[in-house]
C-alpha cells in the first residue's frame, strides 16, 4: 500500500484487544519479548551526566554546570527535585544549532562568568552532554581559555569530566565526576609522611540520604574522623526554616583536598566508583577499601568490622546494642518475609545489597534485573546467590534486561513482590502484587529517601515497611473468617 | 474587557526599580540581554512590553527544556495509541517518561502506551549511525505491540549530528508496517527553548498525518476539535462534557488523550477550538488555509472564563448551540458559586505570582481572580510575542512581566513581591517553599487535578485554598 | 415459653441475615447503640494492673509480682509480649478459693520467698487483682509480717499498691504503682540543699520504647543528665545476642533514690501520673512540670525550650537541623492528608497528642473516642481543637464510649482512616478504611512500638505512613486511566 | 503400640540428674511441692511418672491461666452465634479479645461475635451487686444483636465473691428473650487451672444448654459430633472435611467455630469423636451415661495419627465407612509424602521440647516424628493423671515429663537438653528466641494453621521448617 492513500480509521474488535490483553502475559510473548536486539522499553537506569551532578552538588558552595543543551540540565535538575522533594541548582550553557558548528566555547565562556557572577559558587564541576560529546569539544582547553580570559577566577576550581549519554548509566557518570572532583581538588596536596588520620567515605550513587546521615552515625560512634565525599546529605535533606540556601551543605573543599592525605579511603559502591579507586589506588595515601554496600547484617557486620580494624577502635556498646535490636527483630519477624518470592530491579550495588537482605531473611531473590551491566556483575550476584544453597538458588539474573522483560517474567513466573525505584510500579500494577520502593528514582511516594536501609536500622526499617505490608494485603483481602485480631 | 484596576503597593516604578536592581547584579552582557524580557505591565498599550523566544542567556539558570521536550513532552507524548520512540541515547526517554501528567485512556501496553520506548545508543551507534537499529526497533515495536495506531521517532541531539537519515526510514517502515510512522527531527539543541519542539512537531503532523485518514461517519455540522489540550491530570476530561453538553460534536483532541488517526482526519471538520495557543496554533493555521477550518481561542480556567468562552464558541454556531451553551453556563453556576462562596473568604485579598508555559500564565489569572486572588507577575518559558500580547490586558498596570526568567530573577521578584502564593515548576518547588512561600506546580497541576471546566474550577479552588491556609507554614519558623 | 421444653433449631432467612446486617450500619442503630447503659462492647482500654506492671518492669533488676490469681499475671504477660514481642518476666501467688476465706497472707509469703530465691530480683513491686481488692487483704501488714517471719530480707525494696480492676484503667494502675516505688525507694533520701542537677523524666504509660529512646536522644543531645523513671527501654526493646537477660535494663534503683533531689522532675503524661505528680511536688525538691506528650512540632518545641529553661542550657544546632527537617517533611506531604478526616481512639495523653499532629497536618480529627475517662478531659481535648477553627471546628469528643460506639459514628458519618491500636482494626475493616496503629496494644504489626511518634522524628515517621498509605491506597484502587508514575 | 526406641543421649539417669539439680536451686517446701511434678518417662509402665492437676506453686512462674480463661477462652468463646459476657471488671474480656485464634464463619457482629462484651464493673458494682446491671445488660445485648442465637454469662473474680447469683439472672432473662442464655460460674480464683474451667463449662452445657434443642432433619445412622476442636487457625475447616470423606455427617462441632442450639441437640448423634479429651471428656462421659452415645478420641496431627484415626473411627461403623476411609487415607497419602518428602531432609535429626495444654503435648509428637524429629521432653498446664497417662507411650525413655512447668524449671531443662525448636506459648517464646532457639507458639499456631488434617500438616511441616531453618538465627551470635 502505498502512504499517501487516505484511509478509513482503523478499528479494533473488542475480542481482537482482549486476545492482545491476555497475550502480552503468555510464555509465547515473553519469549517474543526477550528476543528483542534493538528496543528498549522501560529502562531502570538514567544517563551519566544525572549521576555528574549528583556528585556535583555534594561539595561546599558547589554550582553543577551542563556543557550542553539546557534542556539536559531541566531534566537533572526535575529529577533530583522530584525524588528528594528538594531544590536541585545546576546551570547549563545552553548550547544551540550553531554549538554545532562553531562548538561550545563561546557558550561555555559565557555560561562561566554569568553563572559565577550571580551564583558565586566556591566550585564549579563541568560535565557534558551528547551535543559537545559528539561534536567533540576540547572542554580542557575551553576552561583553560576561560580562566586566561579572566572569565572566571584563576583559583575557581572547575573540575570537568565527559560524560557521554550514549556510554553507561547514571553511576558511570557518577563515578568519572567524582574522580575528576577528586583529582582536580588533591593535585599537588599529597605531603610525603602525611597522614590526616581521617577516613575518606564514598557512599557511591545513593539517593538515600538516610543512608549517608547513618553512615556518619557509625563514623561518630566510633570516634573515626572522617570525610564524606559527595555528601549530599544536607543538600538533598535541608531544613525548612523559612531560608532558601543555595549551597546549604556538601563536602568541604579542604577536606576533600586533604583527602588525598588520609588514613584510609573505603567505598560503598564497588561499581559506581570503579574510576574513581583506581585514581585513589594510585594516587592517595592511606590504605584503600572497596566494600560492598552494608545492607543486612553481615554486611554491616564487615564494614564495622572493617573501620574497627583500619582505625583500632573498637566498636561501641552502642552499636553492639543496634545489632543486638537488629537481629531481634529479625527473629521475631521472619515468619512474616520467609519464603516469600522476590522480583529486584536496580543499581548493581543496590542489587547486591538488597538480595543479601532477602537471603538473611530466608525470602527468595528471584528475578534479578540490572538494565544495564555487564557479566562480571552477572558473576557477583550468582556468587552471592550461591552462598544460600537453600534460598538463593531459585533466583536468576537478567543483566541488560530492562523493566519490560521483567514484566514478561513477573506475569509467568509469578513472584510476591516487587523491589525497586519509582519506574518498577507498572510491573508491580500488572501482577497485582505490593511494590517496596527503594534505590533511585522515587516520585510517588514521600520520606522514602530520608529512611535509611542500609545498617542495622535500615534493615528494621526495611523488614518493618515488607513484613507490615504483607501484613496489610492479609488484613484487607481475607474473608471474614480469616480476619483475626493477632498477627 | 475592561482594564484591571491596580492592585495596592503595585507600582510601575516600583516594578521597573526591582527589575533595575535585579539587572545591575548581572555581567553587562547578561544585562544587556535580559533587560528586555521583563518590564511592568502596560494593559492598555497593545504591542506588550518584553521581548521573548531569543537564546537562554548561558548560565543564568533558566528553568527552560528543549525541542524534544517539546516534541515529546508536550506535543507526541499525549496521543495515546501510538508507540512514541525516543531516538537516541538513554536519558531523554526516561526523564520524560511519566513525568507530565498527560493521562490516557486505554490499556497500557495493548492500547494505549505511558511507556518509555527507546533505542538506547551506543558508541557504537554514534560511530556507525543509528537508522539500521531503528528501522530494527520499529519492526520489534509493531510486533510486540499490534495494536498501536502509529509509531513515532523523537530525534534526540547525537541523531541530527551524525547525520542520520531517520524519515527515509520511516517513510520505509510506514511502507512494510501499513500503519502511521513519523518522524521529527525535534533534536534538543534546535531553537531556544520547548517552543521549536511544538513547532516541529506541527511540521511532522502536517507532513505525515493529517489527511491520511478520513472519519468513519459523515461530517456533520457541529463536528470540532479541541486543539491544545494535553490532559493534564484529567483536563480534557473535564473540558470535553463541557463542549459535549453544549451539543458539539468533538471528533479528535490534540493531543490530551488523543488517537493519531482522528487527529489524521481533523480536516473534516467545521471548527478548530484551541486551548493551547502556542503549542498548537501553527496547525490551526495550517488548516484554516488548507481546508478552509476557522479556529477560535478559549479559556476553560474559572467560571468567568468559562462562561466567556461558551458563548464566544457558541457564536460560532446556530441558536440551538447559542442557548445549549446559556443552559451549560446556567446549569454550573450554582456549583461554581458554592465554590466561590466556601473559598474566597479565606483567599480573599491574596496575591500570587506565575511562571509557566504555554497558556497558563495569562489563560489562570480569571481563575485566581475568581478567588479573590489577584496576580503581580506572570511569565512565560517559551513564549512568543504573540502570547505577551495576549497577557498584557489580563494582568493590572504595573505588575511584573518576565520572560524566561532565571532563578536568580524570580527568587529577587518574589523576595520583593512577597505573594501569598508562587505557581511554577518543580524547579522552582522547593526554592519557595523553604523560604515558607506556599507553592503550587502549575504545569502538572502538583499531582492533582484536572482544573479545567468547572470540575477542575472545584479541585483548583481546593487545592489553592489547601496550599495557602495550610497550617504546616505557621511552622517553619522555629520559636528557637 | 419455658426454658425446658425442646425447641427445633433457629433460622434465620438470609433476608432477615441482610436486613441486620445492614440495620447495624444505620442512624437507627447508632442511636439505640448509644443509648446503651450497662453493656460495653469492644472497649479500648485494660485494667489497672497492667499499667502497674508496666512500670515494675521499669526498674533495674524488678520483678513484678502479682497478688492474686496466676491467671490475672498470665494475661498481663501475655499482653506485653504480644505488643513488644519480648518476654515479660513477672510472677504472682496464686491465690485460689482457700484465699477468699483465710486471706491471701500464706500465698504471698510463699510466693515472695519462691519468687525471691529463684529470680533473686532486686526490688519486688507487688500490686493487686480484683480477689484481694475485693476480700480486702492488708498488703501492708502481709509485707511487713514477711519480712519480720524472715520469708526475705528486710531490705529487699517491696513497694506495692493497691489496684483494683474495678477502678481506672490500665493508666491509673500505672500511676499507682509509680506513685509507690518512688515513694518507697525515695524514702528518707531526701536531703536538704542537695541538687543532684538531674532531670526526672516520666514518660507515662507508653508502649512505644522508640519514644523513650527519643527523649533520651533529646537529653543527651542537649547534656542534660536525667534518670528516666520507670524505663522500660531496655527492658521490652532487648537485644538478641543468644542470651536471654532476665533484667535486661530499667531504672537503676539509686538513681531513683536519688531522685527525690533531683533538679527537675517532668511528666509527659499527665493523665497517666496524676497520684504520682501530686506526690512529686510535695515530696520532692527541685521543679516539677506537666507537659502533654510532646506529639507535632509545637509541642515539641514546648518540650525542649523548657528543658532549655530548666537547664540553662542551649538547644543545639543538631536538634534545629532535626526541627527543620521535620517541618520540611510536613511541608512537602500536606497535600497527601490536608482535610483528611481521621477517627481516633486511645488512652487520653495520646489522644492529645494525635490531634495536635493532625492539626498541624491540616487534617480534621473527627471522632475522637476515649473509652474510659472523664469531663475535664474532654474540656482539654476541646480546648484543644478550638486553637483550630480551621481544621478543629468538626470534632467531636465522645468519653467513655467504646469501639462499638466508634463503629457507629464510622458508618453512619465516614472518615478517611482511623488512628488507634490494634483493637480498632474491626472499624476499620467495616469502614473499609486504613488502620493506623499507634498506641497499646499492637499484636498485628510488627515494630510499630520501636517506631517513635514523639518529636521531630515522630512526626516525620507518623506523617509517612499515614501519606504513603494513602498513596498506595490510589495506585492500589485507580482506574488505568488515573494511574501514575508521580504522586 | 511399639515403644519408641531410645533418643540419643537422653536417658533416666541425666533426666534425673537434670531434675534433681534443677530442683536444688529452690526452697526446700517448694521443692516437695514441685518433685513430684517433674519425671523420666517410663513408656512401659501405665501408670506415669509425674503429678498432677495441682494448686500452682506460689511465685515460681508458672504458665497457666485461670478457670475464666478456660471458660471464656477455651470452652465458650468459639462458640460462633452467642454474645459471650466477661462478667466483671474491664481487664478479663479484652485480654481474651481475638487472643486465642478460634476462627469462626459468620457475619461478625450480625451472626458471629468475635467482640468483647462486659459489663466493666466498676466501685459501685462491687458495693451493690451487679445482677441489676447484667439484666440490664442482657437485655442490651439482645436489642442491639437480635440474631445471637444465646448469651452466655461468663463470672469473673469479684462476682462469685460479692454473692451475686447470676444463674437467677439468666434464668429469668432466658425466659424474657426466649434464647438461651447460660450461666457459667467460673471465677478465675476457682480451681488450679484453666482445667476447672473446662469442667464448669461442661457442667454448664450439661445444665443448661444440651437437650434444649433438636436438629430439623431426622437423626441417621452416621451422625457424629466432633469434640474439642477449637478450630485454631482453622483447624476444623481441615478436620471436619476429612470426616466428611468419610462418609460421617459431623452434625456439630465442640466448640470451634460451633453453634449452640446444634450443641444443644448433639444428645442425638451416634458417636461422639474427640480430640482435646482434657477439656471435653466429662461432657462425652455425660452424654455416654444419658443418652448412650459412645465416645472416641482421635488424633488429626501428622499423616501417621490420622490415617490411624481414620481406622479407629471407621471402625465404629459398617463397611461403606470403613472402606471410604481407606480411601481417604489413600487420597491423601500422596500429598502427605510429598510433604514429608520435602521437609524431612531438613529436618531429620533435630529435637524438640514441648509445652503446651490440652492435648497436644501429646497429641504433636507423631506430627514430629513424621518430619523425622524427636521429642526430648513434654509437658502439659493443666493435665490431669489420665493425659499423662496417655502421653506416657507416646514418648521415648528417659524423656523429659514436667507438669505446670515453671520458667526457671523450662530455661534449665532447655539449656541442658538443647533442643533444635521449643514449642510452647508466646510468654515462653521470646525467651529461648533471645537464646537463639528456634520457637513456634503451640497454642496459636503461631499466627499460622490449620494444623490438623492433612492440609494442616502440610502447613506444619513449612511453619517447623522455617523455624527451625530461617537463616535469621545465624544472625544472632556477634562476630564482635
Amino acid at each position: 500500500m502505498s502512504e499517501v492513500a487516505v484511509r478509513p480509521l482503523t478499528e479494533h474488535s473488542p475480542e481482537e484487544i482482549e486476545r492482545v490483553k491476555n497475550w502480552i502475559n503468555t510464555e509465547e510473548y515473553k519469549e517474543k519479548n526477550f528476543a528483542r536486539e534493538a528496543l528498549v522499553i522501560n529502562p531502570a537506569h538514567a544517563c551519566q551526566p544525572l549521576g555528574a551532578q549528583m556528585v556535583a552538588h555534594g561539595f561546599e558552595g558547589s554550582l553543577p554546570f551542563v556543557h550542553g543543551s539546557q534542556g539536559c540540565a531541566s531534566y537533572f535538575r526535575s529529577t533530583f527535585s522530584r525524588h528528594f522533594r528538594e531544590p536541585a541548582a545546576a546551570t547549563a550553557d545552553a548550547m544551540t544549532e550553531d554549538g554545532a558548528v562553531f562548538g561550545g566555547q563561546n557558550n561555555l565562556h559565557e555560561g562561566l562568568e554569568n553563572a559565577y557572577t550571580l551564583y558565586k559558587p566556591k566550585l564549579m564541576p563541568i560535565y557534558t552532554t551528547c551535543m559537545p560529546e559528539v561534536i567533540g569539544d576540547d572542554l580542557n582547553a575551553f576552561i583553560r581559555n576561560a580562566k586566561n580570559k579572566g572569565v572566571i577566577p584563576e583559583d575557581l576550581p572547575t573540575p570537568y569530566a565527559n560524560t557521554p549519554s550514549f556510554n553507561g548509566t547514571h553511576i558511570h557518570g557518577y563515578d568519572s565526576m567524582l574522580n575528576a572532583i577528586l583529582k582536580y581538588l588533591t593535585e599537588g596536596q599529597k605531603v610525603e609522611g602525611k597522614c590526616t588520620g581521617k577516613l575518606n567515605l564514598i557512599p557511591g550513587f545513593d539517593g538515600n540520604t538516610g543512608n549517608l546521615r547513618e553512615y556518619k552515625k557509625y563514623l561518630e560512634a566510633m570516634d573515626i574522623p572522617y570525610t564524606m565525599m559527595a555528601d549530599i546529605t544536607d543538600v538533598f535533606d535541608s531544613v525548612c526554616d523559612g531560608e532558601y540556601r543555595m549551597y546549604p551543605g556538601g563536602t568541604k573543599l579542604e577536606d576533600a583536598a586533604e583527602s588525598i592525605n588520609g588514613k584510609a579511603t573505603i567505598s560503598l559502591m564497588k561499581w559506581s566508583t570503579t574510576n574513581t579507586m583506581r585514581m585513589i589506588e594510585s594516587e592517595f595515601s592511606g590504605e584503600k577499601v572497596i566494600m560492598p554496600l552494608p545492607m543486612g547484617i553481615k554486611k554491616t557486620d564487615a564494614f564495622l568490622m572493617k573501620l574497627s580494624e583500619l582505625f583500632d577502635k573498637p566498636i561501641p556498646q552502642s552499636l553492639k546494642d543496634e545489632r543486638g535490636r537488629a537481629v531481634d527483630a529479625m527473629t521475631d519477624a521472619h515468619q512474616y518475609i520467609h519464603g516469600k518470592k522476590f522480583a529486584v530491579a536496580g543499581d548493581p550495588d543496590y542489587l547486591l545489597g538488597i538480595v543479601s537482605f532477602l537471603l538473611e531473611m530466608g525470602a527468595i531473590p528471584y528475578h534479578i534485573v540490572c538494565s544495564r551491566s555487564n557479566k562480571k556483575f552477572a558473576k557477583e550476584m550468582q556468587a552471592l546467590l550461591d552462598t544460600s544453597p537453600l534460598y538463593g538458588s531459585q533466583g536468576s539474573v537478567h543483566v541488560n534486561k530492562d523493566l519490560w522483560h521483567m514484566r514478561s517474567l513477573c506475569m509467568t513466573d509469578p513472584v510476591d513482590a516487587i523491589i525497586g525505584d519509582t519506574h518498577c510500579k507498572w510491573v508491580a500494577r500488572d501482577a497485582k502484587i505490593p511494590h517496596f520502593r527503594i534505590g533511585f528514582p522515587v516520585m510517588d511516594r514521600v520520606n522514602i529517601h530520608r529512611t535509611p536501609v542500609i545498617g542495622y536500622q535500615g534493615a528494621i526499617n526495611f523488614l518493618t515497611v515488607i513484613a507490615n505490608k504483607f501484613l496489610d494485603i492479609k488484613d484487607e483481602t481475607c474473608e471474614d473468617q480469616w480476619f483475626e485480631m493477632m498477627r | 474587557m475592561a482594564e484591571r484596576k491596580p492592585i495596592e503597593g503595585i507600582t510601575k516604578e516600583r516594578t521597573e526599580e526591582l527589575i533595575a536592581e535585579t539587572l545591575s547584579a548581572m555581567p553587562e552582557k547578561a544585562q544587556k540581554k535580559r533587560a528586555p524580557h521583563l518590564g511592568a505591565n502596560e494593559p492598555s498599550v497593545s504591542s506588550c512590553a518584553v521581548k521573548s523566544n531569543k537564546k537562554v542567556v548561558p548560565g543564568v539558570m533558566s528553568q527552560r527544556g528543549c525541542a524534544y521536550a517539546g516534541a515529546k513532552g508536550v506535543v507526541w507524548g499525549p496521543i495515546r495509541d501510538v508507540v512514541h520512540v525516543s531516538h537516541g541515547p538513554i536519558g531523554c526517554g526516561v526523564y520524560s517518561w511519566g513525568t507530565r501528567r498527560n493521562l490516557m485512556q486505554g490499556i497500557p501496553g495493548v492500547t494505549c502506551f505511558p511507556l518509555d520506548f527507546t533505542s538506547d545508543f551506543q558508541e557504537k551507534d554514534i560511530v556507525y549511525g543509528g537508522d539500521k537499529k531503528l528501522e530494527k526497533l520499529l519492526r520489534e515495536a509493531d510486533e510486540l505491540f499490534p495494536l498501536c495506531k502509529g509509531l513515532s521517532v523523537l530525534s534526540e541531539c547525537p541523531v541530527g549530528l551524525i547525520g542520520d537519515d531517520i524519515n527515509a526510514v520511516t517513510k520505509k517502515m510506514e511502507k512494510e508496517l501499513g500503519k502511521l510512522v513519523i518522524p521529527c527531527n525535534c533534536e534538543g539543541f534546535r531553537g531556544v527553548s520547548q517552543s521549536l519542539g511544538h513547532h516541529i512537531s506541527n511540521d511532522s503532523i502536517r507532513d505525515f498525518v493529517i489527511g491520511k485518514r478520513e472519519f468513519l461517519d459523515a461530517p456533520g455540522p457541529y463536528d470540532i476539535a479541541l486543539i491544545g489540550d494535553y490532559n493534564i491530570g484529567g483536563d480534557v476530561w473535564a473540558a470535553k462534557p463541557i463542549l459535549e453538553e453544549m451539543g458539539l460534536n468533538v471528533k479528535s483532541i490534540w493531543t490530551g488523550d488523543g488517537e493519531i488517526e482522528k487527529i489524521a482526519s481533523t480536516y473534516q471538520v467545521k471548527l478548530n477550538v484551541i486551548h493551547c495557543y502556542r503549542s498548537m496554533n501553527y496547525m490551526c493555521k495550517v488548516m484554516e488555509e488548507k481546508w478552509g477550518i476557522p479556529w477560535i481561542e478559549y479559556n476553560f480556567f474559572g467560571p468567568t472564563k468559562i462562561a466567556e468562552s461558551i458563548r464566544a464558541i457558541a457564536a460560532r454556531f446556530d441558536d440551538t448551540i447559542k442557548e445549549k451553551g446559556e443552559q451549560v453556563i446556567a446549569k454550573y453556576s450554582g456549583m461554581a458559586q458554592a465554590v466561590i462562596d466556601e473559598y474566597k473568604p479565606r483567599l480573599e485579598g491574596k496575591t500570587a505570582m506565575l511562571f509557566v508555559g504555554g497558556l497558563r500564565p495569562r489563560h489562570t489569572v480569571g481563575a485566581y481572580e475568581d478567588l479573590g486572588i489577584q496576580i503581580t507577575g506572570t511569565g512565560y518559558e517559551f513564549a512568543h510575542q504573540d502570547d505577551y500580547d495576549r497577557t498584557a490586558p489580563e494582568m493590572a498596570k504595573g505588575t511584573l512581566i518576565y520572560d524566561d526568567v532565571s532563578e536568580f530573577e524570580l527568587e529577587k521578584f518574589v523576595e520583593e513581591f512577597k505573594p501569598d502564593l508562587v505557581g511554577s515548576g518543580i524547579k522552582e518547588k522547593y526554592v519557595f517553599q523553604k523560604a515558607g512561600i506556599p507553592f503550587r506546580q502549575m504545569h502538572s497541576w502538583d499531582y492533582s487535578g484536572p482544573y479545567h471546566g468547572y470540575e477542575g474550577f472545584k479541585i483548583f479552588a481546593r487545592d489553592i485554598d489547601m496550599a495557602i491556609n495550610s497550617p504546616t507554614w505557621d511552622l517553619v519558623k522555629s520559636p528557637f
